[in-house]
This record gives C-alpha cells, sequence and structure tokens, in this order.
C-alpha cells in the first residue's frame, strides 16, 4: 500500500433527498447506497451485490434508476435523490404498492424496495407497458423468491388502477 | 476499499492535470459502473477519481451528420435521442443492451471503451462505424481510430495524464446499413458470450456491397476488426450466402478461449452466426437508407 | 407385534435377517426386545451419552412418519418401524427426526 | 397405521382466502429491518480474512499490525476460538462433528475450502475493517485441492481431513474422503431386471448450485460483560443459533439470545452458523457490539450452496410399461465437511412410482469447497434430474406417453416408499391428472415462426415436508384482537398463513390476529423456518393455542352466566348457553369482560408434530424453444401442479409453486460452481451465476392440488420445496422433444446445446451409462 500524498477527507454533500433539502458527510469513497444507510440512516434501500447486478439498490437520482452502489455519494451534490422512503404519500401507499401487496408480490421483502422504485420510474414514463416490457425494464432487478410472475402481475395491476 | 478523493473538474485542463500528477494512481470516471465494480474486487488501488461528468466536452451529445459523443455520456442519452436512433441504429444496438435500466442510466460508451474488456458490446459498433476517439492530454488532443484504441484485456493506448473526451463517428454514407448482436445465455444483464458488428455501405446499383466493416467481440484479448472478413465483403452480392462466407471468414479471425461464459468451439459457432445476422439487419438499415 | 426394517448395516447383528417382528410399546422397549434377540444391536440404536435417544446420525420412522419422540415414541399393534441413516447435510423430511437441541450448550 | 378415512370435507371462513400479509406495509415501504440494517448504540463493522487456496495448510497468522491500525477495535484468528473435541452433535438440521462445525467458522490451522475464514477484524466501520485485513500476515503452504468426485473417491486421493473415519456400509474406515455409504433394498432388483422386457441405464452430472437468496448474510453480537450473548441475525433457525453458538463458544445455552432480523431468502441456505461466533468474539474483545456483512463473492465462496455429484440411474420395465425393478448410485460432493442430504435424495428419487424391486447406494463424499448446505428439498432436484430423465429417455424407447407411463406406475397410498415408508393418503395422481387436464396439456406446441425448435417436457417430483417442534402463544386484547407471538422468522408470509389458522379457529378475520416473530427468550422452542414446516407446523401450534385460548374463554363466560363450561359453545366466533341460548357473547364482546373474570387470557400451543402426511407431490409442464444456431433455450410456457392438502393462503402457495420453478430452471439451464482446478469459483458474483430474470422466464401457471393431509386439522401440506424437484428434468425433457438429442448434466446451457447438437450430426450418444 503506497501512501497517498493527498488526505482523503469526508466531503460535504448537500441534495434534495425524497423531496427535502438535506445536507451529510460522506467518505470521498463512499457509495451513495452507503452513504443512505449508514450516514442518513435510510436502510430501505438494500445491498444484495455491491456490483451492479441485482438492483436492490435502486434509487432514483434526477428521475432515472441507478444502482446506487455504483454511484459515490459525493456524486450527488446538488442532485435529486428518491428512495423507497420517499415514495407513499403521508399516511398511505403508493399504488405500486399497494398492488404488490395485494398481488403478494412479495415473499421475502428484501428486493421489494428496488422493485417498486424501479417499476414506479418505468409508469412514470409508460403509464401502461406490455408484460415484455415491463419484463425488459425490471430484468436489472433480481428476484429469487417469485419467479416474478406475481410483480409482473402487481405492476400491470398497478398501471391498470392509475388510468 | 484504498481510500481515494473524489475531483470534479469543470475543464478538460483540470482533469488531465489531476491524472498527470496521480498518473496510474487516478483514473477519469464517467458512470462507475465498472471502475468501482473493479476497485471493490481489488484489482487495482486508487488515490483520485476524476468525475467527468462537469466537463462539457466530455459530456455534449452533437448530431451534425456526423455524431460527436462526449465520453461521458450515459448510454441512455444516446438511445432516447430519436435523431441520432434514426441515424445511428447500429449504435443503438450496443447502446440499449449494456446492462439494464439501472447501468444505462449510467454507464457511457465512452467509459466502455476506456474499460477495454474484450467483450464490450459498446466497442464492436462504434469500429464499424471507423469512429475516431479523441483523446486529451499534457500533450495535447491526439486522434485514435477505436479499432485501435484496446491494446489488451482493460489496456488501451492512453498515456500518463491522457483521457478520452469524446467519440466522433462519421457521418453515415448513402446506402450505409450497420447492427450489432451478441449472444447471451439469458435475455439481459449478461457479458456477451460472443458479439458480432457489422456494418456495409451498397453500390448505387442497390445490390452490391461497396465495402463493409465486421468487428468481433469477446473472442480475442480484444474486441478486434475483423479485417479478412471486412475486405472479402466488397464487391460481393448482398445475399445471404455472401453473408455466411463472411461469417465463415470472420470465425478464422478469432480467437477465442473457454471460460464459464462459453467454449472457444461454441464461441467459434457464434461468429458465424452472428456476422450473418448481423449483415442481414445492417442490409435492411442499407436499403432504408439509400 | 411390530415390523422392524433394519438397514443394511444393522443385518451384521441379526445374520443379514431385514425385517422381524418384534413387540414393544414404544420404540424402547422394541429395541430392548431386539437386543434380547440380537445381542449387540442396541449398541448401534441408542445414544450412548443418553439411553431415550437414538444414536446420532440413525433415523427412526413409525409408521411412515419420523419418530419425533425418538425412542419414547408410541408404536400400535401392527406398527411399521425403519431404522435408516439420519440425514446429514440438512434435511429434516425423508425420514430423520429433527436433532435434539436443548443441552447443547454444556460441552465445555 | 396413518388412517386413511376421508373426513367430510371442511368449510373455511379465514382459510383458504387472501388477506393482506401483515407485514406488508413495513416491506413495501422500506421499513422492515432486515440482517444488515440492524442499528446499535457504540455498534462497529467486522470483516473477515479469507483463504484464498482451497486447501492450505496455515503456518501463520499475524494480526498483529491490523489490530495497532488507527480505528481497529480488535482482531482475532483461530487461536481466539475455543477448542472443541472431536463429538457428533445434533446441530441445526444434522449431525455434526463438534470439532468441524467449529472450524468451519475458522480455521485451525488448515484451510479446507476457499473463503474459508482465517482471521477476522473489527473497526469503526465497514471500509477501514476492510482495510485492516490488508494488513493481517498470513503464511499458507497451498496443499493440493480435491474438487472433483473422481479426485476424491479414487483410491490414492488427497485426504482432506485424517480424522475423518467414514462409514461404508456400517464398516468404519479412516484414510477416505467418502464420509458415507448406504444402501436401502428391497427384492432382488437383479432378477427383476433380468426378466425385465427394456431396461435403461443412464448416468448424469449435477452441478453444485446456490440458494441465490438476494440478502447477503449478515450477523451482530454483542458480548455483555456479565457474559450474556445477544446475536442479531439473519437466520432460518435462531433456535439452531442458540445451540450452536453455545455449543461452539463453550457458554451455557440460555447464556445465548438470538433475535431473528427479517430474513432476505434462505432456501435452507441460512441455517448453519457463519459470522455469529465470530461477531460475539469480537465483541467480547472490543467490548462493542459488532456486525458483520458478507459481501456477494463470500456468499458464493464460503456458504453453502446444494451439493453437485454424479447420478447412476437403471430401471426395468415389463411388456407393458409396468416399473420391476430400479437401481441407483448416488455420488454427491459435501463440500469440505460430510453432509450432503444423500438420504432425502435416496428417500426421493423413485418416490413417484411404485418400484417392487429397488436397490440404492449413496456416497457422501468431502472436497475442498464450501461445506453445502440445505437448499430447496435437499438433495432431491438432483437425483430427480436422473430418475425423470431417464423416465422420459425409458418412455421414447418403449414408445409409450409418459404422462400415461406416469399414471401406470404412479406411487399411491398404501405404495412402499424406496427406502421404506408406507405412503397414506397422497396427491401424486392428482397432480399429474392436474397436468392432464390443463389448458396448457391440450395446447399446440405450435411452430416458432424463424426456424426455432420446440419442445414440451414433463416431469413429477416429491418431497416429504417436516413436522417436529412449535411453540406459539396467544394473547387476548380488550378489543377482541389477539397477539400471537411465534418463534419462526417468516421468509415468504408464514406470519400470515399461522395467524389465520388461529383465525380460523376464532371465526376472526385473519387481521384481527397481530402475528409477531420474536427472539428465543421470549418464545417457547420452535424448530427452524424449513423443511416445508413452517405454515403446516406452528400453524398446529397456533390451532392449539388457539383452541386453549377458546376453552378458557367459555370458562368465563360460563362464569357470568352462572352455568358450566361444557354448556357454552362456540360457533362462528359467538359463544352461546347451550341451555339458554338467548345468551350469547361475540368473541369480541366475551374478550370484553376477561379482566373481570379471571384476569388476562393467554395461551401456548406447543406441539411436536407429525411429518407431512406423505409429503406433498409436484407434476410440472414445460414448454422450450431451442435456437439450434446459438444454442439458447427460451421457456415459453410453464404449469406448476402440487398438493397442497389445503392451501392456506393460496396466493403464497403459487409463490412458492412459481418461485421453486424459478430457482429450478435457473438450475436446470444456467446455474453452476464454475471451478478452476484449485478450487476457485470463477462465477462468484451475480453477473455470471446467471439466475433467471424477468424477462427469462413466462407467466408460471401454479395449480394447487388438494388432497388433505390427515395430520393436520384442516388438512395442510408443508409445500415450500417440493416445487424445485421437476423443473430440471422437465425442462431436460423438454430440451430433448425440441433437439432429438438428450441432456445427461446441468446446466443444460447453450455450449452445451450445441456440443450435444455437434456429437448427434456425429452420430455421437453423449450418455455415459
Amino acid at each position: 500500500m503506497t501512501q497517498q500524498e493527498t488526505p482523503v477527507r469526508k466531503v460535504p454533500v448537500a441534495c434534495t433527498l425524497n423531496g427535502q433539502q438535506t445536507e451529510f458527510l460522506a467518505a470521498p469513497y463512499q457509495s451513495l447506497l452507503e452513504a443512505l444507510r449508514e450516514v442518513v440512516g435510510l436502510t430501505g434501500t438494500k445491498e444484495g451485490c455491491n456490483d451492479g447486478n441485482c438492483g436492490a439498490c435502486t434509487v432514483s437520482l434526477d428521475g432515472r434508476i441507478v444502482d446506487s452502489c455504483l454511484v459515490l455519494a459525493a456524486e450527488v451534490d446538488g442532485r435529486q435523490v428518491d428512495t423507497i422512503e420517499g415514495m407513499a404519500p403521508p399516511h398511505g401507499l403508493h399504488p405500486l404498492q399497494q398492488a404488490f401487496l395485494e398481488e403478494a408480490a412479495l415473499q421475502c421483502g428484501i428486493c421489494t424496495p428496488g422493485f417498486l422504485v424501479a417499476a414506479r420510474a418505468l409508469l412514470e414514463r409508460e403509464p401502461h407497458p406490455d408484460e415484455h416490457r415491463i419484463r425488459l425494464w425490471l430484468a436489472g432487478n433480481l428476484c429469487r423468491c417469485t419467479g416474478y410472475d406475481k410483480i409482473v402481475r402487481a405492476v400491470q395491476r398497478a398501471a391498470d388502477e392509475t388510468t | 476499499m484504498h481510500p481515494f478523493i473524489y475531483v470534479a473538474p469543470r475543464t478538460l485542463d483540470e482533469a488531465v492535470a489531476v491524472l498527470e500528477q496521480h498518473g496510474e494512481r487516478a483514473r477519469p470516471f464517467a458512470g462507475g459502473t465498472d471502475v468501482l465494480v473493479q476497485l471493490r474486487g481489488g484489482r487495482f488501488d486508487l488515490d483520485a477519481i476524476v468525475d467527468m461528468k462537469g466537463v462539457p466536452e466530455a459530456t455534449t451529445l452533437e448530431l451534425n451528420g456526423s455524431l460527436r459523443i462526449g465520453a461521458a455520456v450515459p448510454c441512455y442519452q444516446v438511445y432516447e435521442n430519436s435523431a441520432v436512433a434514426a441515424a445511428f441504429p447500429g449504435l443503438i444496438d450496443a447502446a440499449s443492451l449494456i446492462g439494464g435500466i439501472q447501468i444505462q442510466s449510467r454507464a457511457s460508451l465512452g467509459g466502455n471503451l476506456c474499460n477495454a474488456s474484450p467483450s464490450a458490446d459498446g466497442i464492436c459498433p462504434l469500429i464499424v462505424h471507423s469512429t475516431v476517439a479523441v483523446v486529451r492530454g499534457p500533450q495535447g488532443e491526439r486522434r485514435v481510430p477505436v479499432e485501435e484504441f484496446c491494446t489488451g484485456p482493460g489496456a488501451t493506448v492512453l498515456e500518463r495524464g491522457e483521457l478520452l473526451v469524446a467519440l466522433e463517428v462519421p457521418a453515415p454514407a448513402r446506402g450505409f446499413g450497420a447492427a450489432y448482436q451478441r449472444f447471451i445465455p439469458r435475455n439481459e444483464m449478461d457479458i456477451a458470450v460472443a458479439g458480432v458488428g457489422s456494418a456495409l455501405t451498397l453500390d448505387t446499383d442497390g445490390t452490391t456491397i461497396a465495402s463493409g466493416r465486421i468487428a468481433l467481440a469477446a473472442v480475442g484479448p480484444t474486441p478486434l476488426f475483423a479485417a479478412k472478413a471486412s475486405a472479402f465483403l466488397a464487391g460481393k452480392p448482398a445475399t445471404p450466402e455472401t453473408f455466411a462466407e463472411a461469417g465463415e471468414i470472420a470465425s478464422t479471425e478469432a480467437t477465442p478461449i473457454g471460460d464459464m461464459r462459453g467454449t472457444a468451439e461454441h464461441r467459434v459457432e457464434l461468429v458465424k452466426v452472428l456476422t450473418r445476422r448481423t449483415l442481414a439487419v445492417a442490409l435492411g438499415r442499407a436499403q432504408a437508407n439509400r | 407385534m411390530a415390523t422392524v426394517f433394519l438397514s443394511i448395516p444393522l443385518r451384521r447383528y441379526t445374520g443379514g435377517e431385514a425385517s422381524m417382528d418384534v413387540p414393544g410399546a414404544t420404540l424402547r422397549s422394541l429395541v430392548r426386545n431386539l437386543e434380547e434377540r440380537y445381542p449387540g444391536i442396541a449398541a448401534s440404536l441408542v445414544n450412548p451419552e443418553d439411553a431415550d435417544r437414538l444414536m446420532p446420525g440413525l433415523g427412526a420412522i413409525v409408521d411412515g412418519e419420523p419418530a419425533n419422540m425418538g425412542l419414547l415414541t408410541p408404536l400400535e399393534e401392527r406398527s411399521e418401524v425403519h431404522f435408516i441413516p439420519a440425514i446429514a447435510g440438512g434435511a429434516i423430511a425423508g425420514g430423520a427426526p429433527v436433532p435434539e437441541r436443548d443441552g447443547g450448550g454444556r460441552c465445555g | 397405521m396413518s388412517t386413511t378415512a376421508d373426513r367430510p370435507a371442511q368449510e373455511f371462513k379465514v382459510v383458504g382466502s387472501r388477506p393482506v400479509r401483515h407485514d406488508g406495509v413495513d416491506k413495501v415501504l422500506g421499513r422492515a429491518q432486515y440482517g444488515a440494517d440492524v442499528k446499535l448504540s457504540g455498534l462497529i463493522h467486522g470483516a473477515v480474512l479469507r483463504s484464498p487456496y482451497a486447501h492450505a495448510v496455515i503456518k501463520k497468522v499475524d494480526v498483529s499490525r491490523a489490530e495497532a491500525a488507527p480505528g481497529v477495535f480488535a482482531a482475532i484468528t483461530g487461536n481466539d476460538m475455543p477448542v472443541t473435541a472431536p463429538r457428533l452433535v445434533d446441530m441445526m438440521e444434522e449431525v455434526t462433528n463438534l470439532k468441524w462445525a467449529s472450524e468451519r467458522v475458522m480455521a485451525h490451522g488448515k484451510a479446507v475450502y476457499r473463503g474459508h475464514p482465517v482471521a477476522a477484524v473489527a473497526a469503526v466501520d465497514q471500509n477501514t475493517a476492510l482495510e485492516a485485513l490488508k494488513l493481517i500476515e498470513v503464511e499458507y503452504e497451498p496443499l493440493e485441492a480435491v474438487i472433483s468426485l473422481e479426485d476424491a473417491m479414487k483410491p490414492d486421493a488427497v485426504i482432506i481431513h485424517d480424522d475423518l473415519v467414514g462409514d461404508h456400509l456400517g464398516e468404519k474406515v479412516p484414510h477416505t474422503n467418502i464420509a458415507e455409504h448406504t444402501r436401502t433394498e428391497f427384492g432382488d432388483p437383479e432378477a427383476a431386471f433380468a426378466e425385465a422386457a427394456h431396461v435403461l441405464e443412464r448416468t448424469y452430472t449435477i452441478a453444485r448450485a446456490h440458494q441465490g437468496y438476494i440478502e447477503p448474510h449478515s450477523s451482530t453480537a454483542f458480548w455483555s460483560p456479565d457474559d450474556k450473548i445477544s446475536v442479531w441475525t439473519t437466520t432460518q433457525a435462531p433456535f439452531g443459533v442458540r445451540s450452536s453458538m453455545a455449543a461452539v463458544l463453550k457458554v451455557p445455552l440460555s447464556d445465548v439470545r438470538v433475535v431473528p432480523t427479517e430474513i432476505g431468502g434462505g432456501f435452507g441456505g441460512k441455517i448453519g452458523l457463519y459470522m455469529e461466533p465470530l461477531a460475539a468474539v469480537l465483541s467480547r474483545k472490543s467490548g462493542r457490539p459488532v456486525k458483520i456483512t458478507m459481501d456477494r463473492k463470500s456468499v458464493f465462496d464460503a456458504t453453502g450452496p446444494g451439493p453437485g455429484g454424479q447420478v447412476t440411474a437403471k430401471m426395468g420395465v415389463d411388456k407393458d410399461g409396468k416399473i420391476v425393478a430400479a437401481t441407483a448410485t448416488i455420488r454427491y460432493m459435501a463440500g469440505a465437511y460430510p453432509g450432503s442430504s444423500i438420504s432425502a435424495a435416496t428417500a426421493g428419487i423413485f418416490a413417484c412410482y411404485k418400484v417392487p424391486n429397488v436397490r440404492i447406494d449413496a456416497y457422501d463424499v468431502v472436497i475442498n469447497m464450501s461445506k453445502t448446505a440445505a437448499y430447496r428439498a435437499p438433495g432431491t432436484p438432483q437425483a430427480t434430474f436422473a430418475s425423470e430423465s431417464l423416465v422420459s429417455e425409458l418412455c421414447e424407447t418403449i414408445g409409450m406417453d409418459p404422462m400415461e407411463f406416469h399414471l401406470l406406475n404412479a406411487a399411491e397410498e398404501g405404495t412402499r416408499r424406496p427406502d421404506g415408508p408406507v405412503f397414506p393418503r397422497i396427491g401424486n395422481v392428482a397432480c399429474m391428472e392436474a397436468i392432464h387436464n390443463s389448458d396448457h396439456f391440450k395446447s399446440e406446441l405450435g411452430e416458432s415462426p424463424d426456424g426455432k425448435l420446440r419442445g414440451r417436457g414433463f416431469a413429477s417430483g416429491y418431497w416429504n415436508g417436516g413436522g417436529n417442534r412449535s411453540s406459539v402463544t396467544i394473547s387476548v386484547n380488550d378489543d377482541g384482537v389477539v397477539s400471537l407471538v411465534e418463534g419462526n422468522p417468516d421468509i415468504g408470509g408464514t406470519r400470515t398463513t399461522i395467524a389465520m389458522q388461529a383465525a380460523e379457529v376464532f371465526g376472526l378475520p385473519a387481521h384481527d390476529v397481530h402475528p409477531t416473530v420474536v427472539d428465543t427468550d421470549s418464545v417457547g422452542y420452535n424448530d427452524l423456518t424449513a423443511g416445508s414446516r413452517t405454515t403446516y407446523a406452528s400453524g398446529q401450534a397456533a390451532i392449539e393455542a388457539a383452541r386453549q385460548v377458546v376453552e378458557e374463554i367459555k370458562k368465563r363466560v360460563a362464569m357470568i352466566w352462572e352455568t358450566e363450561p361444557e354448556n357454552v359453545s362456540f360457533e362462528d366466533s359467538v359463544f352461546q348457553n347451550k341451555v339458554a341460548p338467548d345468551q350469547r357473547f361475540t368473541f369480541k364482546e366475551a374478550a370484553g369482560k376477561l379482566g373481570q373474570t379471571g384476569g388476562p387470557v393467554s395461551k401456548t400451543g406447543a406441539v411436536n408434530v407429525r411429518g407431512s402426511g406423505g409429503g406433498s407431490f409436484a407434476a410440472h409442464l414445460c414448454d422450450v424453444e431451442v435456437d439450434p444456431e446459438t444454442g439458447k433455450v427460451q421457456i415459453l410456457r410453464y404449469t406448476a401442479a402440487q398438493d397442497a392438502g389445503k392451501a392456506v393462503h393460496p396466493s403464497y402457495v403459487e409463490g412458492q409453486f412459481q418461485g421453486g420453478a424459478a430457482q429450478g430452471i435457473g438450475w436446470a439451464l444456467n446455474e453452476e460452481y464454475y471451478t478452476s482446478p484449485d478450487g476457485v469459483m470463477q462465477n462468484a458474483s451475480f453477473l455470471d451465476y446467471r439466475m433467471p430474470t424477468a424477462l427469462d422466464l413466462p407467466m408460471i401457471d401454479a395449480i394447487v392440488v388438494e388432497v388433505p393431509n390427515t395430520n393436520h386439522p384442516f388438512g395442510v401440506r408443508g409445500i415450500g420445496e417440493t416445487s424445485i424437484v421437476p423443473p430440471a428434468p422437465a425442462v431436460g425433457n423438454a430440451i430433448a422433444d425440441a433437439i432429438g438429442v438428450r441432456m445427461y448434466q446441468t446446466p443444460m446451457n447453450p455450449s452445451r446445446i450445441m456440443e450435444a447438437l455437434a456429437n448427434k450430426r456425429n452420430g455421437k450418444n453423449g450418455h455415459q451409462g
């Protein structure tokens, strides 16, 4: 290990997190995922692989879904981050959340926040995706419990009901 | 992970200065979809990450007949731009299949090139489009044809302090068509077992191939320009027989290994099939472009 | 009389006999009666550290179900008893009872 | 013998309905607390240094530099762990040599698998801990790694454990990697084969495959100065973790309290101990609570997948296609320590059939890879890939329709399972009939528009769910809502399926029963969440507790009505005085009167229930399309029929069928440990391990068959596991139907399919039998 010359200090990050102006300090090498969970205290975003292959850590960054394990916390300074914690209206559920419950689209539930954040981004862009489009859009999110059947149906149901 | 600092320069000169200062211990950073994974896997350590997303030259997508893709432009900006999508469907083939939607929000074709993976999906279509990589370094700017950019697995022509600024894709000639396909065992989220990019330009008669370019992925140490198969196409009729023969020739230019993603024999077969299939798609696009 | 089926290793005590009718109101009394008939067999069936339990690694199936009370499992007049290797590697089905857990901590 | 008399069909109010699960809102809001979400005052973070070698002597481990690094609180090696003598103990779901159980969590002197923990540190944050690992000096002397059956079983094999004494048909054999050789035998298979009209024998190779739960293991421990140890961990077996922690750490059982967190998938893989003892010892050293979370690569390298191996199966039939005999030799690679579910494989391999003459040999073999663990119907999908592929090929040979063959030979009530037990009433035939009557079965396969090849495959499967011990406590609140306390971590909706069974007794809506999963100090003993037992067995504990509550409330209202409890009836959630029928209280009204009639009502159902009444059978039908130019297989259509006895919550029953099918399809097509000759897994990431994505699967039609289980008051069967058993042969048989060549090895990936097609062109047969 070579000693580096530049000291690695934490960097201030100011972003809009779930609609709220939020400031925190993150190590420059820290992922957005780790900062959300360990610094900000929002543990709804899950780590499944830490290399962008399972989608459990999906958040929305300036309106586009990303794997937060592959984003540096320092990058989100001045940007808009939306996580599962910001999805439901006060004292209510988002139609997708309701549909996931009614369709039994979760078993263990660890992948659920990632799927919900990803599915919301899809329905915001395309209110009536067909089954193939839903499956394609959600291909970056792994679920090992459900075989995806009920997840796809829940997204279809939410799409139908929000018309 | 070895601690590193995060630098977000606003100009190319600033970025070059940081890279020059740290040498191999700094890297340009766009989507992070490769570099962060490699850092966590212990493949190398860095002292500084240079985020290119604040540098205008690296983040601009310009269509002016020819196409200039800033090195940090994420895939989705390429495929969601309807003018680009109409003019360069062969590039869209690749930009829309790298990773899943989450990855496409971040990963860039420039990053895909700099990562220099033998199986990179983005590089073959750039090669068959005769794309030039615009490189900036302490000595100024230089331009490198994409097929010469990668020198080995994970290795490129970039010298200390140099970075990729943008990719310049020439305006497609009349009668030009290109396509990229890869083979993966799943339907998404996999690394190519083999990939082929093909392009051809039809003669004015609309049935003869004036010139063609074929590039192969995951069948050698770098994505490679299949020179023999490409040369073979010139002057040939644009027929399934020609495409099949081009595939046979291309397969002789492949030097695959067998690994967890597929056997060497399978990869050779895939080169034949994908060459044939991509040429057929490219032909359709070329005919539409006359 | 219950009918007992023995796994191959246990047949060395019975001269190769694979099954036999043995009386017993519980597995324990059945084992006692087996031992009387085939001396030495009980040492392969009963846990040397706890005479109420089966040998670790051995399972008993009574009337198609794992004997979940170990040697205290009651038998009926026409019960069928199989002594088979217990499942290693994680399964609880297929025959073996889930092992006892209590007391596992006091070994130091 | 089990009773086989049919009871009149029961009417249910709650059981069979589809309420929203009780923990659902927390889970869709992201509020549910999984293993890695645990936060405690003063929490520090651990990291584990793992052996880069599959087999090596550890000559020296020096943690002094790591310990001295800024931000590091403690570092440990094998020397910090208690030493345990070799002794067989019952741990978790299996019998284990305590010495090995202890060595598996932290190497003592020798690493026997890649990823074997060698040292661990605890530091102020995760990255500091990871960086400190780089300061640990380890001197290894690499040894030859044994990673194949062939190398492990050959006469001059490198021996992995000097102290392993094999049990080979009762003989004690030292100096071997074959931990166990068992045999079960009925009748005279050789004589029957000699008489048979057709005999077919084939050898099948099945890859080691991981459960693939999305949540990595995470454990937090605090070793308090009063020597009480608290463990927060993502586990299927909190009581098992308690007893094995106590054994491995040599502390009294009741000094360990295990708090199960929400669990992000398990499938059998979250039963064993992994980092819990390491976190505890780091905590004792540092005085802080310590959390250790695995990264994905370590999950692949160092936790237990299902075993791979080889199965040779042989079957003979008479001229009418009736089975006269079957034999099998099963060889499974247990990983670095013995225990690979060979007896479940023995029970399962021919369980769907009547086999009059049978012999099954099974070998449990150690190799230098991480110890395998239970994986959904442990050992059975591998064996069934062999038996159901063999049956399909045999049908082809004799020109018999596979469905007809299955029905002709189907095991039913009274059939002796090949390892001995006799089946009570089972749903084997009913599942096949359900497939036979399905739209899928009646549909045409159709032609591919672009030259791809289509095929259809069928396979059946079996798993015998477990019973055993469960405790559930129910307390009645003044408003007539009841709280239900249970000890089984809820991996797939079991809070709700257990609560629904209590609700059925009370005649209350499911949501008037509030279930909570609690720690090991707060509820009676519960066996693990595994073996398809949770809804079945803990449901019976809930029913028992609910019935006791009803009996107690009868006494209370009898007091008010000045009558005897026998005179009080309870039906449709109403207590009524049989003598004075106008005296009646609803359950809710009665609940409000408990305070003045003797105080709170809280009852525990503590049960030790028998197995799942002959188990749950399944039949699967699969359509595939194969691209003969690339070897790509696409699943076009899939139907899974399975016997649930009585489906408590049909949506979650369907979900189990669909999820198991998806896992089985993954195992069939792409999943494997692709390992270098020195024992290093090359594809230890979700990228290259290739589990199915949403885009790889069609909708999976789930047909819930209900043949009541006489061992359960409502007829419920455990259903979680069987669904992974038929997919690999169903897919393989469909591929064979499509391409006209049989596959004898999983994964049936594109390279293998291309190879099989090339062999077919060259007139070569792929089988080894």
